[in-house]
């Protein structure tokens, strides 16, 4: 690079040289939610998805860690897994991971591979056609499992 | 999460100097998303497919699992992949909506100070674990213990 | 009288079409008055090959002269009057009353990510620091010895085409969810002048303007989300200047 | 407010001191900056964000003999430009322009902008209206392009340097007066006064050198390609100073705006390849400039255009359009070289131009006419004296290398090269010229004329008396004129000056305050307009855009010289008489004498 760098140049001004709004915040009404692209939506879900992801993660550690402590005990946290209510809990989170995951895979494709970014709609269908294959190869089997008896 | 603000004009802060977290924070984000897909569905395949599902999970299944070395690379590698992608997804976020400085400091803390403790508690536990513990009533644990 | 053929009659475009009332609601705010913004109806006889820009004038011609917003070239390339319309980053004059569904009010409010000024104008300063920031202009060490043009393939020409037809009317960076939430990414617009020159095979500076996108506030926090390439009225495809530059950078070179 | 300070601040008014002072970020004023900046302290002051001038609207390319594709060389350049401004055209200046061209083209491609290529990797260059090979032999390739959009590479490369340079930008700054003091028995600038959009203050500029880069004033006409902003205050403030304006009747008519809208679709597309038509599908042009057709300069096209539609062989219900062909052409080579007017005629008239003609009909399109200056871009004010430290650049100036019909592509090389001139010229002036003292309270002019638009009965709308004046223009003082329709138009503007004294202003605010704007570039139009049908009336011939069908010839005996026009008396007067004189300026002549204009 010769000759080129960034001190060659003018240096741009520096950041975070805005005053505060010379305004009042301006309150209600609010303005409209944007109407975006599905991958606007989609985004948002992941988010959601991921965060909730996490917090069960934690809490998943931390009952797994049971078996140090007895068998008694662990059995007695995770049979409470085994009930209807729980088990519904468990097809949402089943729900959440695959649709984060799916659609991790779908961002993970439109980053690196051109053809993803330009046909990122049918990618998105294609997520959800999945996702929904997944449930239904997920859904009533569980259900079956956790209704059975 | 479609909510904007009007003035957006918070001082940037400064850049360059240092690793680059962001960039390899990405990545990671990626390869390990490629990977977790793997082992999360196994993990869940196994646990919650076969056989009867979600009942068969007890002290017993689990011991039969984690004594095996198989499942016990599988599942430290599924800890440690997943509580750092999530974590790092959370100190995104947290980067996103934090405007005030402090806040963002603390709970970026705390994602990371979980994180920790976590991935220790959990290695440990992993290969730590006796699945045989003296003095446990026989029909806990799993069928391999008595055979022995 | 002279020329008359030509403009008494005028063109008849318009004759062809029926009139039609719409209802346009704007979001004003007078910063010398109003605590908060408002939400103003307006009620509006327009014509089928009318644009919201031309709505727009008619309120402020024929209704309130107060109404400001920004506007020069209206056909779609000085990027003046980008606005939300609908719910959508859209140029006031490059978008059809007809192509909207004029049986529902049109909602019509200033860009949001940027510091509201006041009715339908907002503060560009920010959105143009990010965009000097990137360092958007040829860096060359070396003049062309013949005194003339540098060559460049057709196919180099090519490779940074689409990101040259830029006019930096904001759409993209304010339709940013990512840029909503602090304000602080440097947004696509920037990202997308920089693809400009990275990947023109004159310039020497990539690296500068990769290192200054491979940052906290840099290109990594793109989340793919689209809402910038739905936006662009030039048609750029955005997201994917974004990841060419992501990739380059993890390359290390253009 | 931009990357600048507040300035000094009295009494509430902002006060700048800059070597160098452009008015206008178009083309013209920012080449200039790019000249003056790193060698002066140098202030823009633009009322768009620069990006947004209307330089970014050209779309088909600029002109220079680079003979990238075919032999060509300055010397047929400059006669094309010569013959096709109808030999108005001081043929000095004309030399200039053809000759530096080159150079000018090369500097922006230096700067980055990306024009199109050939093979070889040389910047690609097209046919364009009267550009032909051995004076008028047959069309060449001059034009240099990037797709249907150099006019936006330009401007955005320009902008691209500024940036590079650091360039004192002031963005949404109206300047509403130019501040002459008398020096030693001369009137000299000393700055120029802003009204800041934003907060509704006022600035003063003082400059040593200062450059009007102001753009054109096509928003006197209804049918323009002309963005909503070109309302001629670069033109009307100097015009006000009693300074001269230059043959001001000589406007051009785009043949080919979009019918009934006025944006602009390229000559480039005729140069392209595409065929003008009538209704019948006849290629009309062949009947009025047989050797070059459709690649015809515009004044002859739009005339050419509007006389079938005369004739009764206009196109659509009301026969009252012609048609633009590209339908033979590849949908790749138009989707390469034309992509944005295309897309044009598909948002604004749901055309599809691939498989459709597309209805087109002329527009208000470019001021041949202006300030008039130098080949050094010093102002006049009169045929030989200049005003020190003045400089206008761009369509607001009139050098004049467009006499009375510009070429396409001369326009976009007119502002670089004259624009560099300028900026030039003004930094050399800056060096050995001393500060000009302003005069005392600096702003009165600029608070009596907003007081003046403020101030009436309110009982007259802007919007209103605007439209009228622009449909008269169209309807009176178009392509074809004859003294009933001028004088029925500079009637009405008469009325419409007595009228704006009662302008209402509705927005009473300080902060971006457009509607008090609007009311101020009204008034530059009408006064602007006053000109043009003064100026058009007295020119008794035909020649280039003035078409008088009560004199169809020209008549080089008396006519070959240039109108000059200066505001005297009480502008306020009714009569136009009674406050515009005209006197004329010889035209110089080197190589080409006047010969019939045929093509
Ligand atoms: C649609 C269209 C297509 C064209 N195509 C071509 C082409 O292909 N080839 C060609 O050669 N020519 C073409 N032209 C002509 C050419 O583009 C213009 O003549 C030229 O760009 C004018 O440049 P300028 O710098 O003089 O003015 P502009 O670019 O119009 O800039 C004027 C500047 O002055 C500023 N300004 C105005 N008033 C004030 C004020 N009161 N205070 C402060 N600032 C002010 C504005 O903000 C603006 O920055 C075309 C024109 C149009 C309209
Ligand atoms: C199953 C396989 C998984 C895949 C393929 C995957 C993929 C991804 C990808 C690619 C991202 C980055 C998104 C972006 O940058 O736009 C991401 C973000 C995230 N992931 Fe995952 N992930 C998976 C599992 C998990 C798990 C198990 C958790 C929880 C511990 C999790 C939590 C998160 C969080 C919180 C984010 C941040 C979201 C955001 O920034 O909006 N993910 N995931
Ligand atoms: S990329 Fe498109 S939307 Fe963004 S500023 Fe440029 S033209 Fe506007
Ligand atoms: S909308 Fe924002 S998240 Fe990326 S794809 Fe566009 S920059
Ligand atoms: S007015 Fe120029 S982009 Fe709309």
């Amino acid at each position: 690079m010769p000759g080129i760098s960034a001190e060659t140049v003018p240096s741009p001004a520096p950041r975070g040289k805005y005053p505060l709004p010379r305004l009042t915040k301006p309150k209600a009404p609010a303005g409209t939610i944007y109407r975006g692209n599905v991958g606007m939506w989609s985004w948002v879900l992941h988010r959601i998805t991921g965060v909730a992801i996490f917090f069960f993660l934690l809490v998943h550690i931390l009952d797994t860690a049971l078996v140090r402590v007895s068998p008694e005990a662990y059995n007695a946290v995770i049979g409470t897994y085994k009930n209807p209510i729980m088990g519904l809990g468990e097809v949402a989170l089943v729900a959440a991971i695959g649709l984060h995951a799916l659609n991790g895979l779908r961002i993970i494709l439109v980053d690196f591979w051109a053809w993803g970014t330009k046909h990122q709609k049918l990618l998105q269908w294609i997520v959800v056609i999945l996702w929904i294959i997944l449930l239904i190869g997920f859904v009533p089997r569980h259900l079956m499992n956790v209704f059975s008896e | 999460m479609t909510t904007t603000i009007e003035s957006p004009r918070a001082p940037r802060t400064v850049r360059r100097g240092g690793v680059n977290w962001e960039k390899w924070g990405w990545i990671y984000m990626r390869v390990s998303g490629v990977v977790l897909v793997v082992l999360i569905f196994g993990h869940l395949f196994v646990n919650l497919m076969l056989g009867d599902g979600v009942k068969a999970l007890d002290f017993a299944f689990v011991g039969g699992k984690l004594s095996n070395p198989f499942w016990q690379i599988w599942d430290t590698l599924l800890l440690w992949l997943a509580l750092i992608h999530g974590a790092n997804g959370m100190r995104t976020i947290t980067n996103d909506y934090a405007h005030n400085r402090l806040v963002g400091v603390v709970l970026k803390g705390a994602i990371l100070a979980a994180t920790v403790v976590l991935l220790i508690l959990g290695t440990l536990v992993i290969y730590t674990f006796d699945p045989c513990p003296a003095g446990s009533p026989a029909d806990l644990l799993a069928s391999f213990c008595t055979a022995g | 009288m002279a020329s008359d053929v030509l403009e008494k009659k005028g063109p008849r475009a318009h004759d062809a079409v029926p009139t039609f009332t719409v209802t346009m609601i704007v979001r004003r705010f007078d910063p010398e008055v109003d605590e908060e913004p408002r939400w103003v109806d307006y009620d509006l006889e327009m014509h089928g090959t009318d644009r919201v820009l031309d709505a727009l004038h008619k309120i402020k011609w024929e209704i309130d002269g107060s109404l400001a917003f920004r506007r020069s070239c209206a056909h779609g390339v000085c990027g003046s009057d980008a606005m939300r319309i609908n719910g959508r980053n859209r140029l006031a004059c490059k978008t059809l009353l007809k192509d909207l569904d004029v049986s529902q009010p049109i909602y019509v409010e200033a860009l949001k990510g940027l510091p509201l000024e006041k009715d339908l104008i907002v503060d560009m300063e920010p959105f143009f620091d990010s965009f000097r920031d990137v360092q958007p202009f040829l860096m060359a060490s070396s003049k062309p010895k013949d005194g003339k043009e540098r060559l460049q393939s057709p196919e180099e020409r090519a490779r940074f085409d689409d990101t040259t037809k830029c006019i930096l009317c904001a759409a993209c960076t304010s339709s940013c969810p990512v840029f909503w939430t602090d304000g602080q990414y440097f947004g696509p617009a920037a990202i997308v002048n920089a693809h400009r020159f990275i990947f023109d095979s004159r310039d020497e500076g990539a690296q500068v303007r990769m290192d200054i996108l491979n940052d906290k506030e840099g290109v990594w926090r793109c989340r793919t989300t689209f809402n910038c390439t739905d936006a662009c009225p030039r048609g750029i495809q955005v997201t994917q200047a974004i990841a060419e530059v992501k990739q380059a950078i993890m390359r290390g070179k253009p | 407010m931009s990357e600048t300070d507040q300035g000094t601040i009295v009494d509430g008014v902002h006060f700048h001191k800059h070597d160098i002072v452009i008015v206008g970020a178009g083309g013209a004023g920012m080449r200039a900056a790019i000249e003056a900046g790193p060698k002066a302290s140098t202030a823009v002051i633009s009322k768009l964000y620069p990006t947004r001038s209307h330089t970014g609207a050209a779309q088909g390319g600029m002109a220079a003999a680079l003979a990238n594709v075919e032999e060509d060389n300055w010397e047929w350049h400059t006669y094309d430009t010569v013959k096709g401004g109808d030999y108005l055209v001081d043929q000095d200046a004309a030399e200039i322009l053809a000759k530096e061209a080159i150079d000018a083209v090369i500097d922006l491609e230096n700067m980055g902008l990306p024009f199109n290529r050939t093979p070889e990797g040389r910047i690609d260059q097209r046919r364009f209206g009267g550009h032909t090979r051995e004076h008028g032999k047959a069309p060449v390739r001059r034009a240099c392009y990037a797709a249907d959009r150099t006019g936006h590479m330009i401007l955005q490369t320009l902008y691209q340097n500024c940036v590079k340079h650091g360039i004192n930008f002031f963005n949404e700054f109206y300047v509403l007066d130019l501040l002459m003091t008398e020096v030693d028995g001369v009137e000299r600038p000393a700055g120029v006064v802003a009204y800041e959009l934003a907060t509704g203050d006022l600035h003063v500029f003082q400059g040593k050198s200062i450059i009007f880069a102001t753009g054109g004033f096509g928003k006197i006409y209804k049918t323009t390609s002309n963005a909503h902003t070109l309302t001629g205050d670069g033109v009307g403030i100097v015009w006000r100073k009693g300074l001269p304006l230059e043959d001001m009747e000589f406007f051009q008519f785009h043949p080919t705006g979009l019918a009934g809208l006025g944006i602009l679709l390229s000559e480039a597309a005729r140069g392209e390849g595409a065929i003008l038509r009538n209704s019948e599908g006849e290629r009309f042009m062949e009947r009025y400039a047989p050797t070059i057709k459709d690649l015809a300069p515009r004044d002859i096209v739009a005339r050419s255009m509007a006389t079938e539609i005369r004739e009764g062989r206009g196109a659509g219900p009301y026969k009252d359009y012609v048609y633009l062909d590209i339908t033979h052409l590849e949908p790749a080579v138009i989707d390469a070289k034309l992509p944005d007017i295309t897309e044009f005629a598909r948002t604004y008239l749901g055309v599809e131009p691939y498989t459709e003609p597309v209805p087109v009909l002329p527009t208000a399109h470019y001021a041949m006419g202006g300030i008039p200056t130098t080949n050094n871009a010093e102002v006049l004010r009169t045929n030989t004296e200049t005003v020190p430290g003045l400089f206008a650049a761009g369509e607001c100036a009139c050098v004049s290398v467009h006499g009375s019909n510009r070429l396409g592509t001369n326009s976009l090389l007119d502002i670089n090269v004259f624009g560099k001139r300028a900026g030039n010229n003004a930094v050399e002036y800056a060096k050995s010229a001393d500060w000009v003292d302003l005069p005392d309270d600096p702003t009165a002019g600029v608070r009596r004329l907003l007081d003046h638009v403020r101030g009436g009965d309110g009982s007259e709308r802007i919007a209103v008396i605007r439209k009228e004046l622009q449909e008269a223009m169209d309807r009176n003082a178009q392509v074809f004129r004859t003294d009933e329709s001028l004088r029925d138009v500079g009637d009405l503007i008469k009325k419409l000056r007595a009228r704006y004294r009662n302008v209402q202003v509705q927005d009473k605010g300080k902060r971006f305050n457009t509607d008090l704007l609007e009311a101020v570039e009204l008034g530059f139009l009408l006064d602007l307009a006053e000109v043009v049908v003064y100026s058009a009336r007295n020119r008794k011939e035909s020649r280039g855009a003035h078409m008088r069908e009560d004199y169809p010839k020209r008549d080089d005996k008396n006519l070959m010289v240039h109108t000059m026009a200066y505001l005297t008396g009480d502008a306020e007067s009714a009569q136009a008489d009674d406050h515009i004189r005209l006197d004329w300026k010889p035209v110089v002549v080197t190589n080409y004498p006047p010969t019939e204009r045929k093509y």
